[in-house]
């Protein structure tokens, strides 16, 4: 081999590592994306952060388990910036897993004028989210409430009879938060796509 | 091992240059376009080391601002606002102005000597990767200048209080981060492309020295995670800017995304730091103890044991966040395997020191200290992987203690080794021994008194990232600002002994260190502006 | 070889140290919860392991550098891998590593047990301070740094517990479980006592669990453990425990406290009488961020002395106190200070100063914004 | 492939006879390595991840 040659290799060599490693780059660029999607899907799966389904569920069909109670609690904050009430009916029921049980959550807007809010829910421990079950809920979608307005709505929720046995509570947090209309128009997340609910 | 790999075939080299990269031709500008303009990987590596330099006294001078406040319990100096700042500050200009430019810089000195390369395999865009680094450092400490202070949120910086409850100049922080990390990347490509084709005829990848091996590794590690970072602080630029919610729990984001994904390139990150440290120390012991490295497949592949494990673990940080119990579980399984490979390492130094002919050369010292210290920082780690006594440890002075362990008189001294142990090849001359051994010792004593009380205030409870604290911390916090006092200034030594021994000192010839035998020690000393352009020949035995 | 000896001195000076540095106040608390003891055991064992690895590595390298001296006229042997060796160091590691994954495992187990709990908590954190809410009780409030502005400052000598002290603690039963649910209005924040072994992250949007048994009564001082701004030094975590009987009379006192702090809203209040009350109020929860002369810190915290628009806007001023600012360091008061509160501090902050308005708001008026807000 | 499998474990445990590296390195598809790695590493992932699942319970 000459040392032109050995030059052409060499800059070929090059040329296939950098291109090469351009494609690893883009690719983890891209992969950091998707892990977006992929934490969301996680999350879904096994419950990690305690976020429960976005969009109404279907009854699973099965027997009431009746051997068991579990306690279901129910906590309401509103955050700042918002002069929004949000109040549960009924702080506490206890339940059988596989039962459908429904409560009532008003909402009222304290202010003078039309405001628009979306109640985040938080479910603890979290292993417990995937086995809450909604098949209606307020907090599917944001609400707009006039100003002085109260609107009543339900949750209609059922535990799965695979809730884990040593959960004997479980805690369902919704957080009032002030819908601004650019994170309106702009939101990362349109409804997010339920591959598992039937 | 290594030895009886079957020779490659020896390319016949019919005349001089062979590499092909340096561009000699050229008449060289002089002044300071030279060195703007400079292409020669000698000079971008000095630069690159100059400019670390500068970084790492402008982070300690930051570090002392802390330690300053620190010193006594209340609030005398700072407000707790600008305090945050300089918290925030210290760690990203030392995690990415300081010791990742210095091991950059070295790589770019002493990658192509140790593999018989004439440069880089891209010149120009090395070039373009160094003068990134100081653009992308003074917008950052430009931000400090910007109403609402600088950065206050820090090295983590978590969502939302880097988002939603950050300052104005938020934004401004995103960008510098951003061409930083476009310098790393493209500091990373490059090496990667030296050290793939550009290795002297007849040098097997297991016949590469360990300082080549760890930085490749590295080098991979900068490719996977730095996109990973430019994500996420796009995310957040996102969030600030455009009102989308990644991190914002309110639009259905989740903060907690944001330190898994954080972690994910961070976890890499601190193995970015401490695998080029390995090489180094890796060349230094055999060297003084006139012995080869024992175990250098071992080396190898412990090195890339600990690279991949890093993907695998970054959870341990976020072991109070609420992770489910599995979770939890997985990632204390993974951490405490990661002790492994980094004992073997441990081990295999200790094992080349065994029946050696030790002698005590000043970068000898450096690399000592690395190991006992290093290991310190190992042995507070494996307590920290414990995930029940973490719920104790987290986030307080145990954990600044440990990972300024592993990064202080871990990393930083065997950047320090790695300088007194070229400087002969830089320079021509031999680092002032006297002085070099002063630095050493204040250092060390420095060093030690600064983070070892961090420990004991931790364990007593002590938050980290807190300005003013309880009564019963008081004398830890005297002793580690009394401490950081010494250690900065020490380093001043250090600057004397770089500048004698530009300017003079005893002589050195080619092969500086007696048992040294790596290819940089077969070109003179000071190693010329182009070297190797012929190809030199590689007897596979020599690391 | 004297820098040998240097070493070896230094090297026994620090073992020498280590029963020291296993004294009351350097090492981690035992605790006062079976949990805290065992976290306690896992540490200190994993410790000792970490030392008894150290002192082989560390003194084979040591006598190494002893034996091996190059001065001495030792000669380099010329081994370099020895494979049963190397198989050997790998695996005891692995065993000893396996050996303590086991316990460690059990005790997270327990940790992560929250079932079946006696009482419920919710814990809130705020910029710079936490709440307490008893679920089912009826009962709330707000614990803020107890520390003195002058004590900080050190125009006052420090007290013993000195950053470590709130208004009003976290008061729990000792003996029964208790389920902590943690979540934030702003930032994260992280619920930390160490004498609990309780250290649990407070997430916006998220609720957390974690529990705690105390066993013995007493008084535990804690702190905010994650970096939440400004005052993330100042929000520490004092909790009570007290014996049963003593916390169902102290459930009673704090219900009757309330009403009677609520009583004041049906009279007139002086002029006077509010700026006092409200001056109490700005002190406690305003002036951190707002500073105790209204100057604020702009751009994140607004000067209030002499804000204009504050003052032109009446409504929009007890409007922004009671509903916060979304997204802002500025939370709701609604839940946190009562009526008379409000009034006093609205009132306060537009008469101090060399703020002028002249106006003062009417504890009566507050309520009834409130009173709409959650009847 | 199952040769490139036993040396990526190998690697795992950082321990190789002499011959088998040496012709490993010879080897001219380092792509099969880079299959057997991640292989090899994904069942690490699985082991862990089912060792911490069986531990929770």
């Amino acid at each position: 081999m000459t040392r032109l040659d050995e030059q052409a290799t060499n800059r070929d060599g090059v040329r296939r590592t950098v291109t090469r490693t351009l494609v690893v780059l883009a690719g983890m660029f891209a992969f950091a994306f998707a892990l977006v999607p992929l934490y969301d899907v996680f999350c879904e799966v096994t419950g990690l952060n305690g976020k429960t389904s976005n969009t109404a569920q279907v009854l699973v069909h099965e027997e009431v388990d009746t051997s068991r109670m579990v306690t279901v609690q129910f906590i309401t904050r509103a955050s700042a910036g918002l002069p929004w009430e949000l109040d549960v009916q009924t702080r506490q029921v206890r339940v059988h897993p596989g039962q459908s049980n429904e409560v009532f959550f008003t909402f009222r807007n304290r202010g003078g004028d039309a405001s628009r809010a979306k109640a985040v829910p938080s479910v603890s421990p979290s292993e417990a989210s995937v086995h809450l079950r909604k098949l209606t809920c307020f907090c599917f979608q944001e609400q707009r409430l006039e100003g002085g307005e109260r609107l009543e709505a339900p949750l209609v929720f059922q535990l799965t009879r695979e809730l884990p046995a040593d959960i004997k509570t479980v805690t369902l947090v919704y957080t009032l938060y002030p819908v601004q209309p650019a994170q309106a128009a702009v939101s990362r997340r349109g409804p997010i796509k339920e591959g598992d609910s039937a | 091992m290594a030895s009886h790999l079957p020779p490659k075939p020896t390319p016949q080299h019919s005349t001089a240059t062979a590499g092909g990269m340096a561009e000699a031709e050229h008449p060289r500008p002089s002044g300071l376009m030279r060195w703007l303009l400079t292409t020669n990987h000698k000079e971008i590596g000095s630069l690159y080391l100059i400019f670390s330099l500068t970084m790492f006294f402008i982070g300690g001078i930051f570090a002392l601002v802390v330690r300053a406040e620190l010193f006594q319990p209340g609030l005398q100096l700072v407000r707790p606002e600008f305090f945050n700042q300089m918290t925030t500050m210290h760690g990203l200009i030392m995690v990415f102005g300081a010791i990742m430019p210095a091991f950059v810089g070295l790589a770019n000195w002493m990658v192509p000597l140790q593999i018989g390369a004439p440069d880089m395999a891209l010149p120009r865009l090395n070039n373009f990767s160094f003068w990134l680094l100081p653009v992308a450092f003074t917008l950052l400490l430009s931000t400090l200048l910007m109403p609402g202070g600088g950065p206050n949120f820090g090295w983590t910086f978590y969502a939302p209080l880097s988002t939603t409850y950050a300052p104005p100049s938020t934004t401004f922080f995103i960008l510098s981060l951003h061409i930083a990390g476009i310098s790393s990347i493209l500091g990373a490509i490059n090496i990667i492309a030296t050290i793939l084709n550009l290795r002297a005829p007849g040098m097997r990848m297991m016949d590469m020295p360990l300082f080549v091996w760890t930085w490749l590794i590295t080098a991979f590690l900068l490719i996977a995670v730095m996109p990973v970072l430019a994500g996420v602080i796009t995310m957040m630029l996102m969030d600030i800017n455009f009102g989308t919610s990644f991190f914002n729990a309110a639009g259905g984001g989740d903060p907690v995304l944001f330190q898994h994904l954080f972690w994910f390139f961070g976890h890499p990150e601190v193995y970015i730091m401490i695998l080029p440290a390995f090489g180094i120390v890796s060349a230094i012991i055999p060297t003084f103890c006139r012995k080869r490295l024992f175990g250098y497949a071992s080396m190898v592949y412990a090195t890339a044991a600990i690279a991949i494990l890093s993907f695998l673990v970054w959870a341990h940080h976020m072991f109070v966040v609420g992770l489910p119990l599995v979770a939890e579980l997985f990632f204390m399984y993974t951490t405490m395997l990661i002790a492994v490979p980094t004992g073997v390492k441990v081990f295999n130094w200790v094992a080349t020191m065994f029946r050696g002919s030790i002698s005590f050369e000043p970068p000898m010292l450096f690399a000592l200290a690395f190991v006992v210290q290093f290991t310190v920082g190992g042995f507070s780690g494996l307590m920290l992987a414990i995930s029940p006594a973490d719920f104790q440890y987290h986030d307080t002075y145990f954990v600044v203690a440990h990972f300024h362990y592993v990064l202080v008189p871990g990393a930083l001294f065997a950047i320090l080794a790695g300088a007194y142990y070229w400087l002969p090849k830089w320079t021509g001359h031999y680092p002032h021994l006297r002085l070099s051994q002063w630095h050493f010792w204040l250092s060390v004593i420095g060093v030690n008194l600064t983070f070892f009380p961090m420990h004991f205030a931790g364990l007593a409870g002590m938050p980290r990232r807190i300005p003013d604290y309880a009564l019963q911390f008081a004398d830890f916090n005297l002793a580690s600002s009394l401490g950081a006092i010494l250690f900065g200034a020490s380093q001043l030594l250090f600057v004397l002994v770089i500048i004698k021994c530009v300017r003079g000192g005893e002589k050195a010839p080619a092969r500086a260190w007696e048992g040294a035998e790596d290819l940089e020690w077969s070109v003179p000393s000071p190693a010329p502006l182009h070297t190797f352009e012929t190809p030199p020949e590689f007897h596979p035995h020599q690391h | 070889m004297r820098t040998l000896l240097v070493w070896m001195a230094g090297g026994l000076t620090s073992a020498a140290l280590t029963p020291v540095a296993l004294a009351n106040g350097w090492n981690m608390p035992v605790g006062v919860t079976a949990l805290s003891r065992d976290i306690y055991s896992l540490h200190m064992i994993i410790f000792w392991i970490c030392v008894v690895i150290g002192v082989i590595v560390f003194g084979a390298m040591f006598y190494s550098l002893f034996r091996y001296r190059h001065s001495r006229g030792a000669k380099a042997a010329t081994f370099h891998e020895h494979t049963s060796v190397e198989v050997i160091w790998t695996a005891i590691p692995l065993l000893i590593l396996v050996g303590m994954a086991v316990p460690a495992t059990a005790t997270l187990k327990n940790m992560y047990d929250t079932s079946e709990a006696d009482l419920d908590i919710m814990v809130t954190g705020q910029q710079w301070r936490w709440r307490y809410e008893y679920l089912g009780e009826d009962v709330a409030f707000t614990s803020n740094l107890g520390t003195s502005r002058e004590q900080i400052s050190g125009a006052d000598e420090k007290g013993e517990h000195y950053l470590l002290e709130v208004d009003e603690p976290l008061v729990l039963p000792v003996g029964q479980k208790v389920r902590l649910l943690l979540t934030s209005d702003d930032v994260i924040h992280s619920w930390w006592v160490p004498d609990l072994a309780v250290k649990q992250d407070a997430i916006p949007g998220f609720v957390n669990e974690n529990w705690v048994r105390i066993e013995e009564p007493g008084i535990y001082r804690g702190q905010c453990a994650e970096l939440c701004g400004k005052d993330h030094a100042f929000m520490p975590v004092v909790v009570e425990a007290v014996e049963q009987e003593r916390f169902d009379e102290w459930l009673v006192e704090r219900k009757q406290a309330a009403a009677q702090a609520a009583a004041g809203v049906d009279r007139e209040w002086s002029m006077e009488e509010l700026m006092e009350r409200g001056e109490q109020v700005y002190g406690a929860v305003c002036a951190s961020c707002h500073q105790p002369d209204g100057s604020g810190n702009p751009p994140v915290f607004p000067a209030l002395a002499g804000n204009q628009p504050m003052l032109d806007d009446l409504d929009w001023h007890v409007d922004t106190v009671v509903n916060g600012v979304s997204g802002a360091a500025m939370p709701a008061f609604r839940s946190t200070l009562n009526a008379v509160e409000i009034a006093a501090v609205v009132t306060y902050e537009r008469n101090a100063w060399g703020n002028e308005s002249g106006d003062s708001v009417q504890p009566s008026e507050i309520a009834e914004r409130l009173a709409d807000q959650s009847e | 492939m199952w040769q490139a499998i036993k040396s990526v474990l190998a690697a795992f445990l950082g321990v190789q006879k002499d011959s088998r590296r040496r012709e490993d390195f010879a080897s001219e598809r380092p792509g099969i390595f880079i299959v057997a790695g991640l292989l090899v590493g994904l069942v690490f992932v699985v082991l862990v991840a089912l060792v911490a699942v069986m531990a929770a319970r």
